[in-house]
């Protein structure tokens, strides 16, 4: 029986990670990467709140999440991509200019 | 019953089933062997044992006290991680496969299953997406670029197919309307216009049974679909730097996907164990196992069957099909079944 | 005690798979690990008793989200990252702020602790037929709209990685 | 009975409008016709009107036109309104009859100056106005009017705009006027908050249920305030400078808008506001102060004038100082008498000095003149009765209106000895420097050599009026042919004289055998003073005086108002005398007068300076504070400084925050993630608290 506020700081931790790889990582996977990890996080807490409070919408939040997060990596890897063909680098310090 | 059995008789029934599994993952590669020699038209393996039947053992030794080669170029803790990672999987889908009913065996009453998920179908749809890991690492670690090309290949297709196969298996939810794959198989007793068993296949499905059935075959690499490892322009795909006991993993894997492609194809679509019982309590006992387990060798029969007979995709036909066929068919059945269904309550 | 324990594992699991995706340098690892992460929470997600939920994770987020980053890292053959001039300020503050403000959300959320509130096991499954009222009768328009998003961000796909010849 | 008052002004008001829009293209025939079809109707009218007048039944008087509402907030209501009563039949008449006069006498005068259209649209713009003031039935109203009369003389003043010293002096009259109009904006606030409307009848109903003001209180407030403003149009003391540089203007204007009508204004206004001033007698006693002061101090001022425009100015301000004293003496209707008998003489006087400037093709200075009599007969004639008629000889216009005033002064019990005294020695002065400039016009030779300009500069009106008679177009004469004016010139001249002649008939007082009708005329409209007269005291308002005339004081009441009457012309008689003696026959004498008056006449030929002391006075220090105090020290170190510094500090302040556009991502996510974080540790300690 382990009680909400252990969750919820899980979770505040990941999302902490998150941030944390979103400002000091420079490869921009990895920060996508990174903003996958604070999704999972937030998810996390909403899982945790619908169980706690005895209601599915929590689930349902979850699930309209993780479309967007797939829509999400379906543009963004694509833009990734192009990027790539166009700067050959994946480092986001190196790209910081909208016209070649 | 209290915990301590529980524990006991799941640990007694992982067990047995691991051995079960990994005795027709063996025999499953003789069968193939001697099958493909005859469908071309030679003897298949026919020295060790009566008619070959210990080749498996054989094969097992070879593969043991093979040297085993690590290239110095690849990435090691992923190298070694792959394999691993493709058998552990591959062998963990049985866990939620049931093959047969339940059992009374003094007062324990049990089903013929290690357990019984409430969502084992989605469990083993998982279990068989992460399996994606086990040869893109594969591919990725062992830096050669055949295995690269392997593994991106393999990538691609799994993940194409998987869309392919997930909505196939939509008519049969709705059919039965659970993910419980006991609770599908219950859903299929019975028979319809006096004789015809209340099979999913038989119940319209049949569409989605041949789309099932191809994305499955993508999905484990098999012919006509196993661009991955196309010896004639990939060398071995993504196994190409593995050797010995690592690539006898990948091996196992593979067969293992296969039994349980089998097995969710029969649970799915032909009733399970489902089939006439009759005789004293321990024949009743072992029928629905055997209507089971011949079910499920039909569809390794025909794995090797197709193997033996249709010839190698091309990569854009492969995908074209994939998803100009297969992921429309798919969903035009759902969609059918569902009017079918809301029309009908 | 079973469950604190499964919980303390796979959170610690998580937390790791966490620390080495920042820690890692290169994107395969980073993006393995995020893998071992989603499987903690999908562990946690089951602790819980969100089923359903653990499962599509499982198959959405690692089994096909995680799969298409792993093939685009393999696609591009992204190297290691190079570590450019560490920013000062960053190491200065945001690491320490960082740890400030963690362990200042888990001071609050302790505190606001509401020790009656537990989690048992199989205390609420979240059986996908109930989700699937919920997303087809409440939830319907946000169900619609996100199909049509999905549907555009095929298409987007499609044309932003199409090599355009 | 509808008696459509508003035709009055709006005539004049669309001859301007055509004038003013299309002029350009028209002939100067038909421009005139225009102004003087315009007038003339107005004029027509007002005969028309005052015809209906007469027929009015006494209750139905005044007599008030409500055309439509102009501001109505909450109970406070300004109606677009005419009044018609005695006082302003005679404003009107007054008005339009010398307007109407002037208008001809323009045609002829203006015949050969540039701005043709301009000048008679001003001129009807101004008529216009005029009439507005006189018509209004509400103090709004009529500060329009009187504010509209001060533009037209503004831009009649600086007409020839070119010339530096005409500008200077419309700015002169424009801004002396507005100190004066803030005086009677003030009065008009006051009107507001304690009466709650500005119509005259409310006003009046109100005030004359008020007691006199035993000391100064609210409605001494307001009078006084009034008569600031009235001291500004009507040029007096202090407000007064502006008047004699308006001469630059042409002088029909002069006679017009600076002699007969517009300066006028402030005495109507003090007329009009009777009941208010009647009811405070510190106001009262100021009003005849400054009306006398005034009078005598601008008389001095006339003995030692050369330029014969400038001569005439002096004199009107004196008469008009007659004029505030009347009121001040609460002999209102004795000033509204001098007032019109005055436009008719002072008209006459302006317009005949024109014509004497324009034979002489622009000379003004009276050194350059004399023995016109023989070249310009006609001009010296019509002359003669102004001349006559304003020194008060006995039987003409002036004597009966100025014998009126120096009877009350003596008599009334809000005047005294000592004003009478002024009153009587201004009308010596008077009737000399009238008589002086008489006889240095018209007699002995003729000393028509240039002006030497020793004097004051040449004017630019006659600067432009002799360059306008120099150019082919012109009479075809230079300076020296000395000419009679054309007869659309002389016409009104003689028209005028007459009536400065036997205007004065109206009012006859009885001490003189005559009934003072004009007296009785006016009476209603003072009625709400003559119901603030305690009981028992000496009626102000003359109609009272009429009533109780009948009383037992009445037969030595009879002597002394002839004894006065003697006085006067003994006085005007001497000043006559004098004149002769110093310009006729010991000529040499003014010079060595002169000389013995040493400083003293050089202060008065300086106009005492005054315009100096002002200069030294106000306007340096205003220009000096604004300059160094407000510009230099608010303006530049205060509030200037202030926005630099706001600038500055804005450009370094966004210079710093400049630095958080990096382009660089991850500064930016910090940023973002900073300000995540401080939201979430907010709420966390609002939920924790």
């Amino acid at each position: 029986m382990v009680p909400l506020p252990y969750y919820l700081i899980l979770s505040a931790i990941l999302f902490a990670c998150g941030v944390a790889g979103f400002l000091f990582k420079r490869n921009i996977i990895t920060i996508f990467m990174c903003i996958e990890l604070m999704l999972n996080a937030v998810n996390l807490a909403f899982i945790a709140f619908s169980t706690h409070w005895g209601q599915l919408s929590g689930h349902v939040f979850v699930f309209f999440v993780m479309v967007v997060a797939a829509a999400e990596a379906a543009v963004g890897l694509a833009i990734i991509i192009a990027v790539f063909r166009t700067r050959e680098t994946l480092n986001v310090d190196r790209v910081n200019l909208l016209k070649l | 019953m209290d915990t301590t059995a529980f524990v006991l008789v799941s640990a007694a029934k992982t067990a047995l089933f691991l051995a079960i599994l990994l005795g027709v993952v063996a025999y499953t590669v003789l069968l193939e062997r001697k099958l493909v020699g005859r469908i071309q038209n030679r003897w298949g393996p026919s020295r060790v044992g009566p008619f070959g039947l210990l080749q498996p053992l054989a094969d097992g030794l070879k593969f043991i006290f093979k040297e085993d080669v690590t290239p110095p170029y690849v990435n090691r803790p992923l190298y070694l991680l792959a394999p691993l990672l493709s058998l552990s999987l591959a062998l963990t889908t049985i866990a939620v496969i049931p093959v047969g009913g339940w059992i009374d065996i003094k007062g324990i009453r049990t089903p013929v299953q290690i357990t019984d998920v409430g969502v084992g179908l989605l469990v083993v749809l998982g279990i068989t997406s992460i399996a994606v890991y086990g040869i893109a690492l594969a591919g990725w670690a062992s830096n050669s670029k055949y295995s690269l090309l392997g593994s991106l290949r393999a990538c691609a297709q799994m993940i194409s197919y998987e869309v392919a196969l997930g909505l196939s298996l939509i008519g049969v939810l709705i059919l039965s309307g659970t993910f419980s794959l006991r609770g599908i198989v219950e859903a299929q007793q019975g028979t319809f216009l006096g004789f015809i068993p209340n099979w999913n296949i038989f119940r319209g499905q049949i569409v989605a049974f041949f789309v099932y059935l191809c994305a499955a075959y993508a999905e484990t690499n098999r012919v006509p679909f196993d661009l991955p490892e196309a010896e004639t322009e990939l060398v071995a795909g993504y196994h190409t730097e593995y050797s010995a006991m690592k690539f006898a993993m990948f091996f196992m894997a593979e067969y293992a996907n296969m039994v349980t492609v089998g097995c969710l194809a029969t649970l799915l679509f032909l009733g399970g164990w489902l089939g006439p019982v009759f005789g004293p309590w321990w024949l009743q006992a072992i029928l629905p196992v055997f209507w089971f387990g011949l079910k499920v060798f039909f569809f390794l029969f025909l794995y090797i069957w197709v193997r033996g007979t249709l010839p190698r995709f091309r990569y854009d036909q492969l995908m074209a099909f994939s998803w100009k066929v297969l992921f429309p068919l798919a969903i035009a059945n759902a969609v059918v079944t569902a009017l079918v269904v809301a029309l009908k309550s | 005690m079973l469950h604190y324990a499964l919980f303390f594992i796979f959170a610690a699991l998580a937390v790791g798979g966490a620390l080495n995706l920042l820690i890692q340098r290169h994107p395969i690892s980073s993006a393995l690990s995020l893998v071992v992460v989603m499987g903690a929470l999908a562990v946690e997600y089951l602790l819980l008793g969100a089923e359903f939920v653990a499962a599509v994770q499982v198959i959405v987020y690692a089994g096909a989200i995680m799969v298409l980053f792993v093939f685009v890292i393999m696609l591009l053959n992204a190297g290691e990252e190079e570590r450019a001039g560490r920013s000062r300020v960053a190491l200065l503050f945001g690491l320490p702020g960082l740890v400030l403000f963690g362990v200042l959300i888990s001071w609050a959320l302790i505190r606001i602790n509401p020790a009656s509130n537990r989690v048992a096991i199989g205390a609420l499954h979240g059986p996908p037929d109930q989700i699937a009222r919920l997303l087809f009768q409440p939830f319907l328009l946000p169900f619609e709209v996100t199909s049509v998003l999905i549907l555009i961000a095929i298409m987007g796909a499609v044309v932003l990685a199409r090599r355009e010849r | 009975m509808n008696l459509n008052l508003w035709l009055i002004p709006v005539l004049p008001l669309v001859g301007a409008a055509i004038n003013g829009l299309f002029g350009r293209r028209f002939s100067n025939k038909l421009v005139s016709a225009i102004a003087l079809a315009s007038t003339g109707l107005s004029f027509a009218y007002t005969l028309f009107v005052t015809a209906r007048f007469f027929s009015l039944p006494a209750d139905r008087i005044p007599h008030i036109e409500h055309y439509a509402t102009w501001i109505r907030t909450g109970a406070f209501e300004v109606p677009f309104a005419a009044q018609l009563d005695q006082l302003s039949l005679v404003m009107l008449l007054v008005v339009t009859g010398v307007g109407f006069l002037i208008h001809v006498y323009s045609v002829g005068y203006m015949a050969h100056e540039g701005g043709y259209y301009r000048f008679f649209s001003y001129l009807n713009l101004f008529m216009f106005f005029m009439l507005v003031l006189v018509l209004a039935n509400n103090y709004l109203l009529m500060f329009v009017g009187w504010e509209g009369v001060g533009l037209a003389s503004y831009l009649l003043i600086g007409f020839y705009f070119t010339k530096d010293s005409a500008a200077s002096a419309g700015k002169k009259a424009f801004i002396t006027n507005r100190v004066g109009d803030f005086g009677f904006l003030i009065a008009l606030f006051l009107l507001v908050k304690h009466f709650g409307t500005l119509e005259y009848g409310r006003v009046f109903e109100q005030v004359s249920g008020m007691p006199v003001e035993a000391s100064a209180g609210l409605l001494t407030a307001i009078a006084i305030l009034m008569m600031v403003g009235a001291a500004g149009k009507s040029a007096q003391i202090p407000l007064y400078v502006w008047l004699p540089d308006a001469m630059e203007g042409p002088t029909p204007v002069s006679a017009l808008i600076h002699a007969a009508t517009m300066v006028t204004a402030g005495v109507y206004m003090v007329a009009r506001s009777n009941p208010i001033f009647f009811r405070s007698p510190e106001a009262l006693a100021l009003v005849a102060i400054i009306g006398a002061i005034t009078a005598i101090f601008a008389a001095s001022i006339g003995f030692t004038q050369n330029d014969i425009k400038r001569v005439l100015a002096y004199s009107t301000i004196s008469q008009l100082g007659y004029m505030f004293l009347a009121c001040g003496v609460a002999a209102f209707s004795a000033g509204i008498f001098h007032l019109m008998t005055h436009a008719f003489f002072k008209a006459l006087l302006f317009l005949s000095a024109g014509s004497v400037i324009h034979a002489l093709g622009g000379e003004q200075d009276m050194r350059n003149m004399g023995g016109l009599r023989t070249k310009i007969p006609r001009t010296f004639w019509v002359m003669t009765a102004g001349v006559l008629a304003i020194a008060g000889t006995p039987g003409l216009s002036g004597f009966f209106s100025k014998d009126q005033i120096l009877w009350k002064a003596w008599a009334s019990p809000h005047g005294g000895k000592l004003l009478w005294l002024i009153a009587v020695f201004t009308a010596f002065m008077t009737s000399f420097y009238m008589f002086r400039l008489w006889f240095m016009t018209f007699f002995n030779e003729h000393r028509g050599a240039k002006s030497d300009k020793r004097e004051e500069p040449v004017h630019g009106g006659p600067a432009d009026h002799r360059a306008a008679h120099a150019n082919p177009h012109g009479h075809g004469h230079g300076s020296h042919g000395i000419h009679e004016s054309p007869w659309v010139m002389i016409a009104p001249l003689v028209i005028l004289a007459v009536l400065s002649v036997v205007g004065g008939y109206v009012g006859v007082p009885h001490a003189l055998g005559g009934h003072n009708q004009f007296d009785q005329f006016l009476a209603p409209v003072f009625k709400f003073s003559a119901e603030a007269m305690p009981a028992g005291e000496h009626p102000a308002s003359p109609a009272e005086g009429a009533a109780q005339h009948a009383a037992a004081a009445h037969e030595d009441e009879i002597l002394m108002e002839r004894l006065f009457t003697g006085i006067s012309i003994g006085v005007a008689a001497l000043g006559f005398l004098l004149a002769w003696l110093l310009y006729v026959k010991r000529r040499d004498l003014p010079g060595r007068i002169t000389e013995a008056l040493g400083g003293l006449y050089t202060a008065v030929r300086n106009k005492y300076y005054v315009d100096e002391l002002y200069n030294a006075a106000i306007i340096q220090p205003i220009i000096q504070g604004s300059s160094r105090w407000l510009w230099r020290g608010i303006d530049t170190n205060v509030i200037d400084r202030t926005i630099d510094n706001g600038a500055g500090g804005a450009q370094g302040i966004s210079d710093a925050v400049r630095r958080m556009q990096s382009g660089n991502i991850r500064s930016y996510a910090g940023w973002v993630a900073l300000g995540a974080a401080c939201i979430v540790a907010y709420m966390i300690w609002m939920g924790v608290k």
